[in-house]
C-alpha cells in the first residue's frame, strides 16, 4: 500500500498536536497541576517580562524609607525607599534560574550515573552506590558552609553547582533500580535481539520510563533549591543581588523588620513569594504524581 | 533441506559466585543439545518449566552465548561471525524472538508505531518515511490488525492481549526474518483466542516460508503448530526425543514423552473414569547442581536400570531420535494409556 | 590445625548467618573512612589559613605585632601550615584514632569532645523529642486520614501538608519565636534551661527544660509532621489493597481496630527507614535552627565554629554528626531487617 | 488499651506542667527582674573557659567586670580613672612609681601585692613591656617602671600605655612557676644594643632557644586552669552556663559600697539584632549598645518606656576599601585594576549623605579620602592648614566619569568597562554582623550600579570571617566595605595609625611590603624593614618624601611640635593616595533603662526625648557631657561605667 505525502503529512501533523494534546493532559490534567503550572508559568513569566513591565530602579531615596504599602508601592519600601515589589520582580528570573540550574545540575548527575550504574553494573555500580552512600550519610547544611566558604558564590551557576551537591544523590540510587528492573524486561531484551543500538536502548527505550520520576524529581529538586539558597543566605555566606527573595529577607530579617510594623511587608513580602512559588511547585509534583501513577500502577 | 541454524554439543551452565562465607556454585542448566531447525519448518520445543528451554531460545536469538558447543547459521559458526560484523548483523536480522508476555515486550511509554518504526529504521536505513510507513501498514495487515491505522497511534496498554501478540509478530516480521523464535507466544491469552495466533503463525509459516522455533509447555499447541513438522521434547536442559509431530504424539516412546502426554487431561467422557495415575515413580527431580552423566531422568523413570546412569546414545529411529538407554525395556505407549492418541488425532 | 579450621568453618557460619548486617556495618565503616577523607579534603582547603586568623586574634587581644603573634601561634598550636599533606592527614588520622576529635584553634582548653559532651545531649534532647513527636502524630493522622479521603479531616491535612511544605522549616522558626517570643512573651527567646537553677537530674530542672525547648520542638514537629503523615499515606495506601485488611473488614471488625491493628501496623514497617534518615536531616538542619532560637546546642556551636573559622572544631562536629547519622542508619537498617525477614533474604 | 490512655495522659500533662511552669519561673528571670541586677549581653566560651583571662577563651563579663587594669581610660575620650593603682607618679629621671590601692584585694581575699604587677607584664610581655627597662617591686604596694631612654614616652601616653593592660590577671603565687621562668630566661638575656629600634622588652633580646623556651612556657602557663576565676574587679562570678552569666559585687573590693548593681546578669550569643531589639523592648535588658534604623529605633522607645538613646562619638570611620592586588590584563600585560585615576575617579562617585543617612542618622558625613585618622580626631590632632589642605570631595557623577576615563576605564551601553574592554563587575565584601555596615553596603552598591558599575555584595558572618579572607592574597572580591579607619585602642594619635598601618587595613588594601625574612630580596633590605609596609609617601610641605613606617616609629616619644607635624605628613600623604573612601564617622549608640540605672546624665534632654539626638563634640563647652556621655559605653569604660565616681570622689 502506498501512501500519498499529502497523507502521510496530515499524519505527522496529527501526531505534533497529539503530542501538546498530551503535554496538556499531563500539566493540566487535574486541578492541582493545573494550578501549580499556571503559578510556574506565571513565575516564569514574571521573571521574563516582569522587569519590562516593571522596570526597577536600584536608586536609593532617603526620604521613601519603610513606606507601608501604597498603590504606588505595593509591598512598600525598603530601608534604602526601594520598591520592594519591583524588587520581587527583578529577583524573580534570579531565584528561578538558581532553582531551575540546581534541579538541572542535579537530575543531569542523578541521570547519568544512575543509568550508568543501571546499564553498565559490575564494580562501577558499586562505586556509583558507595558514593551516594556517603553523599546521603553527610549531613548537607553544615557541608554548605563550608562549601561557600570554600568557592566564590556569586551568581546562579555556583549557587545551583554548589546546592546540587547533595540533591542528586538519592534520585541517583532510585534511577539506577529502576533502570535495573527495566534493562531486564522484555522490551529491552528484543532491542538487543533486533540489534538496536544503544544509544537507542537508553534514550529511546529506557529514558521515556523514568521520565516521569526524573520530571517530578526535577520539580522537587527545584523546590529545594530555593529553600537551601535561601537557608545560605539567611546564614550570610553567599554574595547576592540585593533583589535576590532570600536577600531581601535576610536584610529586612537583620533590620529589624520583625518589631517594626512599617516593614512588615518588606520582610512579608519575599516570604510571601517563596511560599506561593513553592505552594505551585508541590501541587505541581503532586499534580504529576497523581497523573502518572495509575499508569504506572498498571505496569 | 538443509538445515537454517544448527546447536552442536550445547552447554550451558551459570554460576553463582562465591565468597568467603559462600562457595561458588554452578548450575548445568543446558547439557550437550543438539538441534537443528530446517528453512521453512516449524519446530516445537517442549519441556516444563525450568527445563532450559527458554535458555535454548535466548542461545538461538544470540541473547546468551552457550559455556561450550557451537551455534551454525546456514553452516557458519556465529560467534565467529561476530568478527566479521557485517555478517552477524544479518544473523540478528534474519532470526528474531517472539516473546512470552506480549506487554513487558512492549515499551509502555512507547506508541505501537514508534515500536514498530524503530527496528525498521535501523536496519533499512535507506527508507523514506513513507516507505517505514507503508511497510508497517501492510505488516499490520499482514498479521491482521485490520485497520492499521486504528491502532498505530495506541499504547500497549490500550489493547488487547491478542492484538499485542500480533503486534509482537509483526515486530518480529518487519526484519524480513528466516527464523522466528516463539517462547510461548499464546499461554497468556486467554483460550478462545489462541487458536487465531496459532493459526496465523502457520499461516506464516507457509506464506512467507518462514522458520518458527515454537517454545512452549502445553503439548496440544504444540501438536497444533507443528503439525507435519518436528517436536523436540526436553527434560532438565537435555533433549529426551525428538522427530515427526504426530508420530511423537501418537507414538511417544521416552518414558518422560510417555508421561508428558499421558498428562493432558482427557475432556472425553469415555476415557475421564480411566486410571489417571502418571507413569512415572516419584516426583523426585534431579538438581541441576549435581548432575551426573546419565539420564536425568532416572528418579522418575520407573523402567531405570543399572546403565541408565553411563553415557547415554540416542537412538536414532528413521527421523527420530531417542535418548534413552533402556528404549527396549520402555513399553509401547498405546498399552498404558488407550484412546488418548484417538482423541489428541481428532482435535486437529 | 583442626581447631583451627573448625573455627573458621563457624567463624563462616556466623557470618554467613548475619551477612545482613556484616554487610551493612560494612558499608558503614567504609562510607566513615570516605568522611573522615573528604572531612578532611575540604577544611585543608578552606581560605585564609588556621594560623593566620589566630595569629590576628593574638595580635589584637594582646596588642603585639603580628609577626610576634604569627609566631606565637604557630607554638601554641603545633601546627605547621607548610608539612605535607599526607603528614598532616597521618597526624590527623593518629589522633582521630586516640579519640581525639580536634580543639579549638583559639582555645586548647575547648576540645571538640568537650563540646560534644557539653551540648550534644542538648540537640539530642530536642530532636528525638521532637522526633518521636511528629512521627506519632504524623503516622497516627496519616492512617486515619487515608481510611477516609474525602473527609474533611483528611483535606485539611491535605492543606497542611501541601503549607508545611511550601514553607521551609526556618521560616516556621522565626514566625514562632517573633509571636510567641517577642510579642506574647510566652516563651523564652534564648538558652537551655533557667539559669538560676542548679543542673541534676530532678522534676524542676527537668521542667525547665522542657519549657526552654518548647519552640524549638514545635518548630521541629511543624515541619516534620508533614513528611510522616505524607509518608505515612503513601505506604498505608499500599497496605490497604492486601487482602488481609478486606478480610478484616469482612469479619466486621471495628474500623479502629482495623486501622491500629492492621493498616497502621504494617504500614510503618518501611518508615523505620527512613527514621534514620530524617533524624540525619534534622542534624543537619541544626545550626540554622538552633541559631534562629540562640538554643546552646551543637548545631549553634557549629555555625558559630564557621564565623570564627575555627575549623578544627567545624571538622570536629561534621565528623561526628555524620558519624551519629551512619550509625543510626545501621540500626535503623538492622531492626529493619529484624522485623522484617524479606529484607535478610534478599540480601 | 488503657496503658495508651495513661501514656497520653501524661504527655499532656508534661506539656502543661512545663508551660505553666515556665509561666512561673519566667517571673523570676524574664518578667518582674531581680531588683539590684543589670541585665546585657556578652559573649563568652560556652565550653572550655578557663580561670583565668590570659587563657585564650573568651570570658564575656568577666573581662569587663571582673578584671581591672591599674588605670582604666574610657576608649572615645581618653578620660583616666584609677583603678588598682591609687596614684601614679612619673618623675623626670624616666622611671614611674606606681602605688597600687591599699585596700586592693584578689577575689579569694587575697592582698593585691606589687608582685603580682610584676607577674603580669613578665609573663604577658606585651607592648608596654617594649617602652620600659625595667619592672620592679619596691615594697608590697609600691612598683616601679624604669622606661627606656631611647624611646621613653611622654608622660601623656605612659598612662594610656599603662591602662591597656588588664593587670589584675595574673596572681604571682597561683602562677609562680610560669613567671619565676620566664624572669629567668629574661634575666639571661643580654641587653639590646645601643641604638636597637627593634622589639626588645625589658631592653632584652632573647635568643632562639630562649625564645622557644618563652613560649613554652607560655602556653604551659595559658593552659593552666586555677580553680577560681584569677580577679579583682568589683564583680566576681556567681553562676555561669552557656547561656546565662550571673556576676555579684565583690565584697571586698575597694568601691564596694559606690558599685551601682548587686548583680549583673548577661545573656551569651545573642548577635541577631532582631532579637536584641525584641529584649529591648519587653524589658529584658537594661543595656544594649547599637543605633537601629530611624524606624526601628522609635518602635523600641515607643514599646518600652523605660528606654533611653544616647549616642556617643565613635572614633571610627567607614567607607569602602580597595583591593590593590587585583589586576587586568591589557595586551598581555597586567595592570593594576584600580590606578591611582580610578580611585581618584572613586571619590566623587557616592553620594555620601544617602550612605551615612541610612548606615547610620547620627553619623557625621565626610567628604575626605582615607587618612588613617577618625575625621574626628584628624581635626583635633592636625594643624589647621593641614587640615585645610586635605582635598574635600563631591558628589559629581561627571566629575568621577571624567576621572575613570582618564584612568582607561569606558562606558559602554550604560555600564563600565575596564581597560581591557570587559565589563566590569565587583563583589563588595562586607561583615554582615555588623548592622550599621551592612545597610552601608547595600546603600554603597545601588550607587554602584546606579553609576554604571555592576556591583555584588557578598557578606561574612563575622569579623573575623571577613578578615580572614580580605587579607587573603587570593581573596575574590575586589572592594570592601569596612572601617577605613579606626581607632582601636586610646585616641592619642597612634591607635589608629596602628589599625591602618600594622594589623588591618594595609593588609585589607594589599599595600606593598618589604620582603619578609627568608623572602626573596630580604638581604637587600635593612633588617628593621622585613616583612613591614612599604610606602613612600609626600611630605605635607611636598619637599620630599619620607617612608612611612619610618614616622611611625618612636611616635610616642615626640613632643606635641614634632607629633602635630609628623601627624600632618602621615595624613595629608596618606589622604593623597585615595586608598579608600570614608563614608561617614560612625556614633556609638546606646540603650538603658532608666529604671535600672538611676544616675543617668542629662536627664533634662531625655525627659524631653528618649532618643537623644545631641551628641557631645568634645569641644571645651560640652566637655562634661563628652566624658559623660563616652563612660556610658561600658565597652569602652569597662567596670568604671558601674562604679559610682562621684560619691567615690566626695568621700575620698
Amino acid at each position: 500500500m502506498i501512501m500519498s505525502p499529502a497523507k502521510t503529512l496530515s499524519r505527522f501533523r496529527d501526531e505534533s498536536t497529539r503530542f501538546l494534546h498530551a503535554v496538556a493532559r499531563i500539566f493540566f490534567g487535574n486541578a492541582r497541576s493545573a494550578l501549580g503550572t499556571s503559578v510556574l508559568l506565571f513565575f516564569i513569566l514574571l521573571g521574563i517580562f516582569g522587569p519590562l513591565l516593571f522596570p526597577y530602579s536600584s536608586e536609593i531615596d532617603v526620604t521613601s524609607q519603610l513606606l507601608r504599602p501604597s498603590i504606588e508601592h505595593p509591598f512598600g519600601t525598603d530601608l534604602w525607599g526601594r520598591d520592594v515589589f519591583r524588587q520581587i520582580v527583578v529577583g524573580t528570573s534570579d531565584v528561578l534560574s538558581i532553582a531551575f540550574l540546581s534541579a538541572l545540575f542535579s537530575v543531569a548527575i542523578a541521570m547519568i550515573l544512575g543509568m550508568l550504574a543501571g546499564m553498565v553494573g559490575g564494580i562501577f555500580d558499586k562505586t556509583i552506590l558507595f558514593i551516594t552512600n556517603v553523599f546521603l550519610t553527610i549531613p548537607s547544611l553544615p557541608v554548605f558552609l563550608i562549601l561557600a566558604a570554600l568557592f566564590t558564590v556569586d551568581n546562579p551557576v555556583t549557587f545551583a553547582s554548589i546546592l546540587s551537591v547533595f540533591s542528586w544523590a538519592g534520585m541517583c540510587r532510585a534511577i539506577r533500580a529502576q533502570i535495573i528492573s527495566l534493562k531486564e524486561r522484555d522490551f529491552i531484551q528484543i532491542c538487543r535481539v533486533m540489534k538496536m543500538s544503544n544509544v537507542h536502548i537508553i534514550f529511546k527505550e529506557l529514558l521515556p520510563n523514568v521520565g516521569s520520576y526524573i520530571l517530578i524529581n526535577f520539580i522537587i529538586v527545584m523546590k529545594n533549591a530555593i529553600t537551601g539558597s535561601v537557608g545560605l543566605m539567611l546564614l550570610g555566606v553567599a554574595s547576592f543581588e540585593p533583589t535576590n527573595w532570600g536577600a531581601i529577607l535576610t536584610t529586612a530579617k537583620n533590620s529589624g523588620a520583625l518589631i517594626n510594623p512599617n516593614s512588615y511587608m518588606w520582610l512579608f513580602a519575599p516570604i510571601l513569594s517563596i511560599a506561593v512559588f513553592q505552594l505551585g511547585v508541590i501541587l505541581l509534583s503532586k499534580g504529576l504524581d497523581d497523573t502518572f501513577n495509575p499508569r504506572l500502577r498498571v505496569m | 533441506m538443509k538445515p537454517l541454524i544448527e546447536l552442536k554439543g550445547v552447554n550451558m551452565v551459570f554460576s553463582k559466585r562465591g565468597s568467603f562465607v559462600r562457595d561458588e556454585k554452578f548450575f548445568h542448566v543446558l547439557k550437550n543439545v543438539n538441534l537443528d531447525i530446517r528453512e521453512g519448518e516449524i519446530v516445537a520445543l517442549i519441556g516444563e518449566s525450568g527445563c532450559g528451554k527458554t535458555t535454548i531460545g535466548k542461545i538461538v536469538t544470540g541473547l546468551l552465548k552457550p559455556t561450550s558447543g557451537e551455534i551454525t547459521y546456514e553452516g557458519k559458526n556465529i560467534y565467529a561471525l561476530i568478527k566479521l560484523g557485517k555478517e552477524f548483523d544479518d544473523y540478528r536480522r534474519f532470526v528474531q524472538f517472539v516473546q512470552q508476555d506480549s506487554y513487558a515486550a512492549l515499551n509502555p511509554v512507547r506508541t505501537i508505531r514508534q515500536s514498530l518504526e524503530a527496528p525498521i529504521m535501523t536496519h533499512y536505513r535507506h527508507d523514506t518515511r513513507e516507505q517505514v510507513g507503508a511497510k508497517i501498514d501492510s505488516l499490520l495487515e499482514l498479521v491482521g490488525l485490520n485497520p492499521p491505522d486504528q491502532f498505530l497511534s495506541k499504547y500497549p496498554h490500550q489493547l488487547s492481549g491478542g492484538q499485542r501478540q500480533r503486534i509482537l509478530l509483526a515486530r518480529a516480521l518487519s526484519l524480513d526474518p528466516k527464523l522466528i523464535v516463539a517462547d510461548e507466544p499464546v499461554s497468556m491469552i486467554d483460550v478462545s483466542l489462541r487458536l487465531t495466533i496459532l493459526k496465523l503463525m502457520s499461516d506464516l509459516n507457509r506464506r512467507l516460508h518462514v522458520s518458527f522455533l515454537y517454545i512452549t509447555h502445553d503439548l496440544a499447541t504444540a501438536r497444533y503448530i507443528a503439525d507435519n513438522n518436528r517436536i523436540v521434547v526436553m527434560y532438565l536442559g537435555e533433549i529426551m526425543e525428538e522427530g515427526d509431530a504426530s508420530e511423537i504424539i501418537s507414538n511417544p516412546r521416552h518414558p518422560y514423552t510417555q508421561a508428558l502426554i499421558a498428562a493432558i487431561p482427557i475432556p472425553d467422557p469415555e476415557f475421564a473414569d480411566l486410571d489417571r495415575e502418571l507413569p512415572i515413580k516419584s516426583m523426585e527431580m534431579q538438581s541441576l547442581e549435581h548432575r551426573g552423566k546419565g539420564c536425568p531422568f532416572v528418579p522418575r523413570c520407573p523402567y531405570a536400570g543399572s546403565e541408565c546412569t553411563d553415557e547415554i546414545v540416542p537412538v536414532t529411529v528413521g527421523e527420530r531420535r531417542i535418548r534413552c538407554a533402556r528404549l527396549p525395556h520402555v513399553p509401547v505407549f498405546s498399552t498404558i494409556r488407550p484412546g488418548i492418541v484417538r482423541t489428541g488425532g481428532s482435535n486437529s | 590445625m583442626e581447631k583451627f579450621k573448625s573455627f573458621l568453618r563457624h567463624l563462616r557460619m556466623f557470618l554467613f548467618k548475619y551477612r545482613y548486617f556484616f554487610m551493612k556495618l560494612g558499608i558503614a565503616l567504609l562510607t566513615l573512612g570516605a568522611v573522615v577523607i573528604l572531612s578532611f579534603i575540604l577544611i585543608v582547603n578552606m581560605p585564609g589559613t588556621v594560623i593566620d586568623a589566630f595569629a590576628m586574634q593574638l595580635s589584637v587581644e594582646r596588642r603585639i605585632s603580628l609577626d610576634q603573634a604569627y609566631i606565637l601561634a604557630t607554638q601554641m598550636l603545633n601546627y605547621d601550615p607548610d608539612a605535607p599533606i599526607l603528614e598532616r592527614f597521618s597526624v590527623y588520622l593518629g589522633q582521630l584514632l586516640q579519640g581525639n576529635l580536634g580543639v579549638s584553634i583559639k582555645n586548647s582548653a575547648k576540645s571538640v569532645n568537650l563540646i560534644l559532651r557539653e551540648l550534644l545531649p542538648r540537640t539530642l534532647f530536642v530532636s528525638s523529642i521532637a522526633l518521636t513527636i511528629s512521627f506519632l502524630l504524623g503516622t497516627t493522622v496519616g492512617s486515619r486520614t487515608i481510611w477516609r479521603r474525602k473527609s474533611f479531616g483528611a483535606r485539611a491535612l491535605d492543606g497542611y501538608i501541601v503549607v508545611s511544605n511550601a514553607v521551609p522549616d526556618y521560616i516556621v522558626a522565626l514566625i514562632l519565636i517573633t509571636v510567641f517570643a517577642f510579642n506574647l512573651g510566652w516563651f523564652p527567646n534564648q538558652g537551655a534551661y533557667n539559669a538560676l537553677l542548679d543542673p541534676g537530674f530532678n522534676i524542676i530542672f527537668i521542667l525547665s527544660l522542657l519549657y526552654f525547648a518548647f519552640l524549638p520542638i514545635s518548630a521541629h514537629v511543624f515541619s516534620q509532621m508533614s513528611f510522616w503523615s505524607m509518608q505515612m499515606q503513601g505506604s498505608a495506601l499500599g497496605v490497604l489493597g492486601e487482602d488481609y485488611i478486606n478480610a478484616a473488614r469482612a469479619r466486621g471488625l471495628p474500623e479502629k481496630i482495623i486501622i491500629r491493628k492492621y493498616l497502621k501496623r504494617n504500614a510503618m514497617l518501611p518508615l523505620v527507614t527512613q527514621l534514620a534518615i530524617s533524624f540525619g536531616v534534622m542534624f543537619g538542619g541544626a545550626p540554622l535552627m538552633e541559631s534562629i532560637f540562640n538554643y546552646p546546642g551543637i548545631g549553634q556551636a557549629f555555625s558559630q565554629a564557621i564565623a570564627e573559622r575555627d575549623y578544627y572544631v567545624v571538622q570536629g562536629i561534621l565528623l561526628f554528626v555524620s558519624v551519629i547519622v551512619i550509625g543510626v542508619n545501621l540500626v535503623a537498617d538492622t531492626i529493619y531487617s529484624l522485623i522484617d525477614p524479606r529484607i535478610r533474604r534478599s540480601a | 488499651m488503657i496503658r495508651r490512655s495513661i501514656l497520653k495522659k501524661l504527655l499532656l500533662l508534661t506539656a502543661v506542667l512545663s508551660v505553666s511552669f515556665g509561666f512561673y519561673s519566667c517571673d523570676e528571670i524574664i518578667g518582674g527582674k531581680t531588683v539590684d541586677t543589670f541585665y546585657m549581653l556578652a559573649n563568652w566560651e560556652t565550653v572550655g573557659m578557663k580561670n583565668h583571662i590570659n587563657g585564650g577563651s573568651q570570658a564575656g563579663l568577666l573581662n569587663i567586670f571582673s578584671v581591672e587594669p591599674l588605670i582604666q581610660y574610657v576608649r572615645s575620650t581618653d578620660e583616666i580613672y584609677y583603678m588598682l593603682a591609687e596614684s601614679v607618679d612619673h618623675n623626670d629621671d624616666g622611671t614611674t612609681i606606681i602605688h597600687l590601692r591599699p585596700e586592693a584585694r584578689w577575689h579569694n581575699g587575697d592582698d593585691y601585692v606589687a608582685q603580682d604587677v610584676v607577674a603580669y607584664y613578665y609573663i604577658n610581655q606585651l607592648e608596654a613591656t617594649n617602652y620600659m627597662s625595667a619592672i620592679e617591686a619596691i615594697d608590697d604596694k609600691t612598683v616601679k617602671i624604669t622606661w627606656k631612654a631611647s624611646i621613653e614616652p611622654n608622660d601623656n601616653v605612659k598612662n594610656l600605655i599603662l591602662a591597656v593592660d588588664p593587670v589584675g590577671s595574673v596572681k604571682y603565687d597561683v602562677f609562680k612557676t610560669w613567671v619565676d621562668a620566664i624572669i629567668e630566661i629574661m634575666d639571661e638575656a643580654p641587653a639590646m644594643p645601643e641604638g636597637y629600634t627593634g622589639w626588645a622588652p625589658f631592653g632584652k633580646i632573647v635568643n632562639d632557644v630562649q625564645e622557644t623556651a618563652a613560649y613554652a612556657n607560655y602556653a604551659e602557663f595559658t593552659n593552666y586552669n586555677p580553680d577560681w576565676f584569677i580577679a579583682t574587679g568589683p564583680y566576681k562570678l556567681y553562676s555561669v552556663n552557656e547561656t546565662d552569666m550571673i556576676l555579684i559585687a565583690n565584697e571586698d573590693h575597694w568601691a564596694y559600697e559606690y558599685l551601682k548593681f548587686k548583680y549583673v546578669h548577661s545573656y551569651n550569643h545573642i548577635t541577631d539584632p532582631t532579637q536584641i531589639y525584641g529584649m529591648l523592648m519587653s524589658g529584658q535588658l537594661d543595656y544594649a549598645g547599637g543605633t537601629p534604623i530611624l524606624d526601628t529605633l522609635e518602635q523600641i522607645l515607643l514599646a518600652n518606656e523605660n528606654l533611653v538613646h544616647f549616642k556617643t562619638n565613635d572614633p571610627g570611620a567607614c567607607g569602602l576599601l580597595f583591593n590593590l592586588a587585583k589586576t587586568v590584563s591589557v595586551d598581555g600585560v597586567r595592570r593594576p585594576l584600580f590606578n591611582d585615576k580610578i580611585r581618584e575617579g572613586f571619590e566623587y562617585i557616592f553620594n555620601r549623605d544617602d550612605i551615612a543617612f541610612i548606615a547610620n542618622p547620627y553619623s557625621k558625613v565626610t567628604y575626605r579620602s582615607m587618612m588613617a585618622m577618625a575625621p574626628s580626631d584628624a581635626e583635633k590632632y592636625m594643624s589647621e592648614e593641614a587640615w585645610d589642605s586635605l582635598t574635600v570631595y563631591s558628589h559629581d557623577a561627571s566629575r568621577a566619569a571624567e576621572l575613570l576615563i582618564e584612568g582607561g576605564w569606558s562606558k559602554v551601553d550604560g555600564w563600565w568597562h575596564g581597560e581591557d574592554g570587559e565589563k566590569l563587575s565587583f563583589t563588595l565584601h562586607f561583615d554582615g554582623s555588623n548592622d550599621h555596615q551592612a545597610r552601608a553596603a547595600q546603600a554603597t552598591a545601588a550607587q554602584m550600579n546606579e553609576f554604571g558599575i555592576e556591583t555584588k555584595l557578598k557578606s561574612s558572618s563575622s569579623w573575623n570571617d571577613w578578615f580572614g579572607s580580605a587579607q587573603s592574597y587570593v581573596w575574590s572580591s575586589e572592594l570592601s566595605l569596612t572601617w577605613t579607619d579606626l581607632n582601636m585602642s586610646f585616641s592619642y594619635p597612634t591607635g589608629s595609625f596602628v589599625y591602618a598601618f600594622r594589623d588591618v587595613s594595609f593588609k585589607v588594601i594589599h599595600l606593598p611590603k618589604f620582603p619578609a625574612f627568608g623572602e626573596a630580596g630580604y638581604e637587600e633590605v635593612p633588617e628593621k624593614y622585613w616583612g613591614d609596609l612599604s610606602v613612600e609617601l609626600p611630605t605635607f610641605d611636598r619637599t620630599g618624601t619620607f617612608l612611612l613606617i619610618d614616622k611611625m616609629q618612636g611616635l610616642y616619644s615626640l613632643d606635641d611640635a614634632e607629633m602635630q607635624e609628623t601627624v600632618d605628613d602621615i595624613i595629608t600623604g596618606v589622604a593623597s593616595q585615595n586608598w579608600g573612601v570614608p563614608f561617614y564617622q560612625n556614633s556609638c549608640g546606646m540603650f538603658y533603662n532608666t529604671k535600672a540605672f538611676t544616675d543617668l546624665p542629662r536627664k533634662d534632654l531625655w525627659e524631653a526625648d528618649r532618643n537623644i539626638e545631641y551628641i557631645p563634640s568634645g569641644n571645651e563647652d560640652d566637655l562634661t557631657d563628652f566624658y559623660a556621655f563616652g563612660r556610658l559605653n561600658i565597652h569602652f569604660s569597662y567596670a568604671a561605667t558601674l562604679i559610682d565616681w562621684e560619691r567615690f570622689f566626695e568621700n575620698q
